[in-house]
């Protein structure tokens, strides 16, 4: 069972590595976009672990939902308001359990990336985050044994968006000069998909 | 760059703002510019924003005649919808807001989520996207049109239709109508060298330049080995003309797109009336300067807005902006 | 550069300008800006004058409560004196004219051969030169200081004595009064490219900058690694306050060289506020901006100009040329 | 004797080599100064050219004066008032013979040379155009063989302003940092004495 250290544990985790990757996100996001990208997602999830520790969400769901929240008022941007509904979506979706399953946090991420999905308009291909998070969580089954057949998915995702062009958000404007660049969203969705394995080899 | 830290660029340049416009309202910590005067009774309230980085858009047009209030985001960053929100509520005196929103993903998003949370705050909300960019031409598999200089003409004539009292309906049709009405082409010669990457977002050799950009720092359609003022004008007009062929009148901005010395943005607009005037396209009023920017860098782009007697009116209206200020 | 050949440059901008500005009388085959209405009947005409490449001084400050005409030399080189001559005449109403003058060799060779011409051809002539800049200190050993951005004030003070009717002796001397009022310094971050030469005026690495420019994309007095917004802020406005401690408050002039954003110069006026704040100065009004440029260098200067009542009344009193306007 | 056809080669000859050497010119002001000085004086020679093939004046004094007059009205700067007035002053000391002989020039020169002294301020040392000119207009005899010294002593001159510190004009402005520089305008008067050797040989 997953509890709401489980998710504290994850954001941490993801925090971590968008610190880490900042620099790399934001040369990705320069070379196709408007060179951003990691300074969004590090003021992001800054002001995430800042909340979490103040406000101590008790339950999966209050934690997430907070962190999207915060997300959304913290980033700005394309990816503020669509991680923030990532995590948003995914944490009503968990309700006010006290502890979840693998397979109900499956359920759920499958529910926040549709609405990804929805809000933005993407779809697998358009060389997006979706490129990431829509074979992550497809790779989701019930126990978390699941989540680094999940984290393989999302790297493979980011990866395969080299070759794309993109036909959504700011890399799209582009046109063909879009091909051969990895999508930083996706780039940084793998990032926290790898951040929820971390967490559940933590957890043992 | 002259900063202290990337991380308060934002920040410190409000303060700035603050300490140089007493006639205007910063709130530094919120991120909000608001016209001291707001809300004014019986007029709707203008709100725009977007990244910083295009200084003086959308602040610098914050006062009678324009904007109600600005929401800065960070550095080519859109705004959170927390700002929109607060904006929309210090300056709807009852008639009304109209979001203007230039059409890139995280705006549109950002601004939606606002328009949602200040409805339910019971502000009633209209919504115009500005997408005059015709670079970007193959909307279907794009995010589509980027909003570029067009947004400043929609924020002037549309606030001086707020300003003499029009209804939410009308301000945002003749906001819409501007919005069609305009089209832009934009040429980078250098890129811009935003404060968090610290170096220029793309790589281009002195001795090429950049066609069909927006104003993000992110490269164009296509590179071109270094074209004249001359050819670049007659690029970018036709290019212009070419999607929306002219019917009536048009008004010129010639804007820079931050580096480019003025100089040379006026010797430009005398190469882009030289193209108008051999397509026999009456201009009837032209503004040149560094108005729609993206930081620093060089470059120009030529937009037109076509207008009828009313929208020319609306346009000669009396503006009072820390960047735009004309009439009595 | 955003230029057909380097030859034409100020050709092509002052065709520009004439197509932008109806309100103009742009003479671009011989040089000269002058307002449409000139000249005034009872009102002494200003003049002023310089290379091209500080747009939008002075064309920009061409109009009512400013310049009566401006003279526009190649980029970086002062006018010739026919220019002037040319310029006295068409402003002159009998009231008699003055010339502002930039303390620079060229320019005061140039305006004096003018004066003396313009004396014979029966205009009456008052002279003042503008020598703010703190950064040339021993002037003994030099051409003596630079006229920057000071210009600006004294073009905006003296106008508006001008405009209201005052004789040349006192239009005269209340330009002098702002210039002794006056003290600048400024700061490069990069050089600027000139058309002619087509590459940076001097080498200046990305992690250093010059203390103490002109605006003729000259090197500074010294170099130093680069320095913060707020470091630059303290140097500068030091440098000011010890040429010329106040006794009175001052008017504020954050200016860009060119290729600084907007959103950096904004920043960088709160630092300057801050400065002048622990230092107890009080600051009347602050202007931010591109005024008194350097075609495309980056950086900044800072100028204060210490006034009493009746210079800040002619300071706020109504202007209406390009770059500045306000007041009704 | 000297008559108006060998003051036309002179300045033909001064264009030419100022049109060659206009990026030099342009390069060592744009260490100490502006940038401008290779394209202030190749704007003004042109000009000068123009003008005299234009109104073609018959004495040496007339195509100096007109010489003069013209760059004053056409190159702006420093450079523009100061050679003018050189060209102006010496044309107008020769009066209105139709032949001069090379010490009446050599005397007028002197006089023209003077006149930019008094004009600009300067004095020998400064580290300005009066460098080349002064011992130029010294070594200046009765006959045309003194041209060649003429020029040695102005290329002497223009070389020795390298080790100076500026005092006047827009180098100054420099001070310490003006050092180890040859001054623009010194190597432009260096190349019109060259010229006015140049024009003596030609006349044999
Ligand atoms: N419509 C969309 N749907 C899904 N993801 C999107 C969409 N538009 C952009 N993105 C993602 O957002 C990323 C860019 O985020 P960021 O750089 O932070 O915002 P911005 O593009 O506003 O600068 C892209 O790499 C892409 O993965
Ligand atoms: N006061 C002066 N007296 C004599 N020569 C001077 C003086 N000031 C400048 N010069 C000369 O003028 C040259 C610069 O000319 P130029 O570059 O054409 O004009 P500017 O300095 O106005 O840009 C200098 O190299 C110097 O030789
Ligand atoms: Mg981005
Ligand atoms: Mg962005
Ligand atoms: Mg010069
Ligand atoms: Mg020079």
């Amino acid at each position: 069972m997953l509890d709401a250290d489980f998710f504290r544990r994850w954001l941490t985790a993801a925090a971590a590595r968008v610190d880490r990757e900042a620099d790399r996100l934001t040369e990705l996001d320069s070379a196709i976009g408007d060179a951003d990208h990691g300074t969004n997602m590090q003021r992001g999830f800054t002001a995430v672990i800042a909340v979490l520790d103040k406000e101590a969400p008790q339950t999966p769901g209050a934690v997430l939902t907070l962190a999207g929240r915060q997300l959304i008022s913290t980033v700005g941007g394309a990816s503020g308001p669509l991680y923030g509904t990532l995590l948003r979506r995914t944490g009503k979706a968990l309700g006010d359990d006290a502890e979840v399953t693998p397979g109900q946090l499956a359920d759920a991420l499958r529910t926040g990336v549709a609405a990804v999905a929805q809000l933005g308009g993407a779809t697998a291909g358009d060389k997006t985050m979706l490129d990431a998070l829509e074979p992550a969580v497809e790779a989701l089954g019930d126990s978390t044994d699941s989540f680094a057949a999940a984290r393989e998915a999302a790297e493979a995702g980011a990866l395969a968006t080299v070759p794309l062009q993109a036909r959504k958000g700011r890399a799209s404007y582009l046109g063909e000069r879009s091909i051969g660049h990895q999508d930083p969203g996706a780039t940084s969705s793998a990032l926290l998909i790898a951040a929820l394995a971390e967490a559940a080899e933590v957890a043992g | 760059m002259l900063i202290n830290v990337p991380e308060t660029v934002v920040a410190d340049a409000l303060r700035g703002m603050a300490a140089a416009h007493p006639e205007l309202s910063v709130d530094v910590e919120n991120r909000v510019i608001v016209r001291r005067d707001a809300p004014v009774a019986g007029k709707v309230g203008l709100v725009s924003g977007g990244g910083s980085g295009h200084e003086p858009l959308h602040g610098g047009f914050v006062g009678p005649g324009m904007l109600a209030a600005a929401c800065p985001g960070e550095v080519f960053t859109s705004p959170v919808p927390d700002q929109m929100v607060r904006a929309a509520a210090a300056v709807d005196s009852g008639e009304g807001v109209l979001f203007i929103v230039k059409n890139y993903t995280g705006d549109v998003l950002n601004f939606d989520m606002a328009a949602e949370l200040a409805e339910d705050e019971g502000v009633r909300l209209a919504k115009v996207l500005v997408n005059d960019d015709v670079a970007v031409t193959d909307s279907l598999y794009t995010a589509g049109r980027r909003g570029t200089g067009a947004t400043l003409f929609v924020e002037k004539i549309a606030g001086a239709a707020a300003e003499e009292g029009a209804p939410l309906e009308r301000v945002e049709s003749i906001a819409r109508q501007v919005n069609e009405n305009s089209r832009s082409f934009g040429v980078a010669l250098s890129a811009s060298t935003t404060p968090a990457k610290g170096s220029p977002t793309f790589d281009l050799p002195s001795g090429e330049l950049e066609l069909g950009i927006g104003i993000h720092g992110e490269p164009g359609r296509e590179r071109r080995p270094m074209m004249t003022s001359r050819e670049i004008a007659d690029f970018a007009v036709n290019a212009v003309l070419e999607d929306l062929p002219p019917t009536s009148p048009v008004i010129v901005l010639v804007n820079g797109m931050g580096a480019t010395p003025l100089l040379e943005l006026y010797g430009f607009n005398a190469e882009v009336q030289r193209v108008l005037s051999e397509r026999r396209v009456p201009v009837v009023r032209t503004l040149v300067g560094n108005y729609v920017t993206s930081l620093d860098m060089a470059g120009c782009s030529v937009t037109l807005c076509q207008v009828d007697e009313e929208l020319l009116r609306l346009w000669d209206a009396p503006v009072e902006t820390a960047a735009l200020r004309w009439g009595r």
